[in-house]
C-alpha cells in the first residue's frame, strides 16, 4: 500500500545530507515551509545550496537556516526585502554565494529540470550582465540565452491539503514555487495543513499529482513567518 | 517654481498611467508606484492584473479582516483576487509573460535611455546585494513596457538620460514614460514629450531630462 | 467590458486565412472539437498546416478537413488509427505532407512555443531516425536533440465550462492538448459545453486562464465522433 | 511441440509481467498486450497506472453503463480512474515521462537487440505510414523499460535479434522482454534466460531466438 504520510518533520528531514541541493518553496513568506526548514536547522545538515527566490526575513525561517551557517550558496532571484539583513551580512562579508536568476528564468530552469528538458532558450537577460559568459544563439532573428534545467536533491514545500499518495492542492498565491519544486527534486518533503482520504481530493482540481511527492508531514497549524518577525523571535 | 508643489503625485502618476490602459488589456504592475495603478482603472474598463507570483485577476488591497497572508502580489502586499480570477504556478505565470501573452507591463526604473533601454535593478556598486526578481523576464516577454518613476534622483541627477550608466534590465524595450513631470514616449528619434504636468513647462522638464527632448 | 462569447460556430472560425496553421486539440475523439472543424470546412478555408496528435477518423471532424483538400500539412505523432483512411491514402498518393513527432516532444514543442522558449533540448528521438539532420549536444555526459517551439495562428479547442474572461476547465482526459494549445496560438478558439457566470469557477481549479483565449462560444450537445463514424456518416 | 499449446497466452504474458512491479510503483503500459497488465496486479500491492493522454491512475475498462468517451487511454480504449486518480494536459504528462518519474514503463515491440535496442514504430517500408506515438518518449524517460511480445513474427522470423534491422525506437534501453515462451534479461553479456513458460525448453526458446542465449 501506498501511504507517504511521515508522522514527524524530523523524520520526514532526517536524511538530507551535508552539500545537498535543497528547493524551498515559498515567495516571501506564502507558502514558506517554515516548520520543515526548522526541523532542518534542527537536523544540523550543513554545505546545503538553497534554492529560493528571496533569502527570508528576520531570524526565522529560511534566514535562521543561513543565520546558522547552513547554506554554502543561494540560488535565487531577489535576496534582499523588507527584513533581509542576516543574507546581505554574510554576502558582504563574503560567507555566502549567490547565484543570481531572474525569476522567470529560475521557475522555467526548475520546471525544465522536473521535466527532463536539461537546457532551453530565453530572450531573458539578453544585452544585461546577467548573460555574460553565457551561450547566445539567434533564431529567427531575435538573440536568445542559453539556460539550464535545476534539479535537487531534496524540496520542501508547504500545501493545503494531501492524501496518502501525494496528491496535492494549495492556497491561493501560496502555490507559487511548490509545484514545480517537487517535480525538479529527487526527494520531496510536504507539510500540509490537511490530510485527507484518498478520493476526497477531486481529479479534475489536483495541481500537484502524487508521483512527484515522497513524503507528506501534517503541520495542522503553521507559524507565520511575519508574525514571527514583528515578534522578534529568531530560531532556534 | 517650487519642486513640492508642481507637477504629478505619485498617486496621480498612476492614475494618469491607466488611463492608456486600454478596456480588456491584461497588465502586469511593478513594484512601488506602479502598483498604484490598480486603484485607478477608468470607468467604463475591465483590466485584468496579472502578479507573477502566481495570480491573474488581482484586485486592491483587502479590507481589514480579510487579509490572507498567503494572498499577496509580487511586491509581498496583501491584495485580493477579483472574481473570475485564477491561480497558477511559478512557470505558468512567467509563461504568461515570457510568451507575449501579457499586454502591458508598469515598470518602476532608475534611468531609461533615449532608445528605451531600462535599467531598474542595480547601480552597479560592487557592495551593493544584487536582486533582480522578475523586471528582466517582464521587459524581455510583456508586449508594451511602461515605465513610472520620478523624472529626477533625490539628488535631482536627471533618469532620462542618453545612455544608461547602470546595468542595463533590457535593451530598447521600453514605450512610454510617466513621471511627475509630465508623460514621455521612446520614439525612433529619442525621447518626445507627450503632455506636461500642471504646472511644468516644456524648458522645466528638457532642463532635467539627461538628452534632447522632442517637443510635443 | 471583456466578453470573448461569439454567438455562432462560424462567426469565431470566419478569419481563419488560406495557409493558416491551426492547432486542433483533442486525442482521438476526447476534446475533439467536432462542430469547430466542421464549420472550418463550411468555411473553407484551404492550404493549412493543421497540429493534432492524430488525423483524424472516418469522415468526420479532422478526417473530414482532410478529405476536403484543405491540409496542405500535418504535424502529428500518429497519423494512422483505426478507422482512418483519409490520411494515408492523400499521403501515399503524395497529396499532404507530414511532419512526424513523437509525442512527448509535440507537447513540449507546443508548451514551449506558447511559453516564449524558441528552443529546447531533449533525450527523445535520439539515436532515431527522428533526429536526422537536427543538432545534437552532450549535457552532462547524455545525448540531447535541438528542438524548437511551435505555435500557431488559431487554436480550435474543446472544453466542459467556460465564462466571459475564457476561464477554461475540462472533463476527464479531454485536457489532453488544449491547454498548450491555447497558450500556443495567436488566436485561440473555444467551444464549451457549458456557458458560467464570472466567479463560478473557483479560481484555484482554473486549468486555462483566460488570457489565453480569445472566444467562446457554446456548444451544448457536441456531436461524438465515434456515433458518426459508427453511423458511417461524412461531412459536409 | 505444437506452438499453439505451450507457453503462455497474451493474458498470462501480461500476468508474469506485473509479477514484477512493486508495490508502489508508477507505470505506463503501452498499446496492445501491455493495456492488459493492468489487471494483474499482485495481491497487496498498489500500483499506480500512467496513461500519456493526461491520466495519472487508471483503472480497468468501465462496467457497462459507466462508460465517458471522454475518458480513455493512449491506445483510445474507454478506462476508468481510480479514486486518487489526477488529471493534467499533455505537457505535464509528458514532463512525468521525461523528467524521469515513472518507475517502467511496458511496452511492445517488433525487434529487441541484445544490447536492448527497441524497434517498435516503424519497418522501415517506405509505402508504410510513418506513427510514433508516445514509445520514444517513454523509452528516453522512463527508469525501467519492460517489453511484452510474441516471441517471433507471426511469419517465423525472430524478434529478439543480434541488431535490429528496423528503425530504433531508443538505443539500449529494454531491461527485460516477456514473451510467450519465456522471461528474457538484457545484460551486458546479451540476453539472459530468466524463465521459461511452461511447456518450453531452452534450446526450443533458443532456435527462436536471433542470438545466443545465455542460460538462466
Amino acid at each position: 500500500m501506498i501511504n507517504k504520510q511521515i508522522s514527524s518533520i524530523h523524520e520526514a528531514v532526517a536524511d538530507i545530507h551535508d552539500g545537498a541541493t535543497v528547493m524551498i518553496g515559498g515567495f516571501g513568506e506564502a507558502g514558506s515551509p517554515i516548520e520543515l526548514i526548522h526541523a532542518l536547522i534542527d537536523q544540523g545538515a550543513k554545505n546545503l545550496t538553497v534554492i529560493n527566490n528571496n533569502t527570508g526575513s528576520g531570524h526565522v525561517g529560511l534566514a535562521a537556516l543561513i543565520e546558522n551557517k547552513r547554506v554554502a550558496k543561494m540560488i535565487c532571484s531577489f535576496p534582499r526585502t523588507a527584513n533581509s539583513t542576516v543574507f546581505p551580512e554574510l554576502y558582504k562579508s563574503g560567507n555566502i554565494e549567490l547565484e543570481l536568476v531572474p525569476q522567470g528564468t529560475l521557475a522555467e530552469r526548475i520546471r525544465a529540470g522536473g521535466a527532463g528538458i536539461p537546457a532551453f532558450y530565453t530572450a531573458t537577460s539578453v544585452g544585461t550582465p546577467l548573460c555574460e559568459g553565457k551561450e547566445i544563439r539567434a533564431i529567427n532573428g531575435r538573440d536568445y540565452v542559453l539556460e539550464y534545467g535545476l534539479k535537487a536533491d531534496f524540496s520542501l514545500i508547504k500545501c493545503l491539503k494531501a492524501d496518502r499518495y501525494g496528491n496535492l492542492i494549495y492556497n491561493k498565491t501560496a502555490r507559487n514555487f511548490a509545484p514545480i519544486m517537487a517535480m525538479a527534486a529527487t526527494t520531496a518533503i510536504v507539510q500540509t495543513k490537511e490530510f485527507v482520504e484518498i478520493g476526497d481530493l477531486d481529479p479534475e482540481i489536483i495541481v500537484t499529482p502524487g508521483i512527484f511527492v515522497d513524503r507528506v508531514v501534517i503541520v495542522a497549524n503553521p507559524l507565520l513567518e511575519s508574525d514571527l518577525v514583528k515578534a522578534e523571535r529568531s530560531y532556534p | 517654481m517650487n519642486d513640492q508643489i508642481i507637477g504629478w503625485s505619485r498617486d496621480q502618476m498612476a492614475e494618469r498611467a491607466a488611463q492608456d490602459i486600454p478596456d480588456g488589456a491584461y497588465v502586469n504592475l511593478g513594484i512601488g508606484i506602479p502598483e498604484k495603478v490598480v486603484r485607478y482603472v477608468p470607468a467604463g474598463r475591465e483590466v485584468i492584473y496579472h502578479t507573477e507570483n502566481g495570480l491573474l485577476g488581482m484586485g486592491d488591497t483587502p479590507e481589514a479582516g480579510q487579509e490572507d497572508p498567503e494572498l499577496i502580489n509580487a511586491g509581498k502586499r496583501l491584495v485580493t483576487a477579483i472574481p473570475g480570477a485564477a491561480y497558477f504556478h511559478h512557470a505558468d505565470s512567467f509563461a504568461m509573460i515570457r510568451g507575449q501573452h501579457i499586454d502591458i507591463c508598469v515598470l518602476g526604473a532608475m534611468q531609461v535611455s533615449q532608445n528605451g533601454d531600462l535599467a531598474n535593478w542595480s547601480t552597479g556598486d560592487p557592495d551593493a546585494i544584487p536582486a533582480v526578481g522578475g523586471a528582466m523576464d517582464l521587459v524581455a516577454g510583456v508586449k508594451t513596457i511602461y515605465v513610472i518613476t520620478q523624472h529626477c534622483t533625490r539628488s535631482g541627477d536627471a533618469k532620462l538620460v542618453a545612455n544608461c550608466s547602470f546595468p542595463l534590465t533590457g535593451q530598447a524595450v521600453v514605450s512610454r514614460i510617466y513621471t511627475d513631470l509630465g508623460v514621455i514616449d521612446v520614439t525612433d528619434d529619442g525621447f518626445k514629450l507627450v503632455e506636461l504636468a500642471p504646472g511644468v513647462d516644456f524648458d522645466y522638464i528638457q532642463a532635467r531630462t539627461g538628452c534632447p527632448l522632442l517637443a510635443a
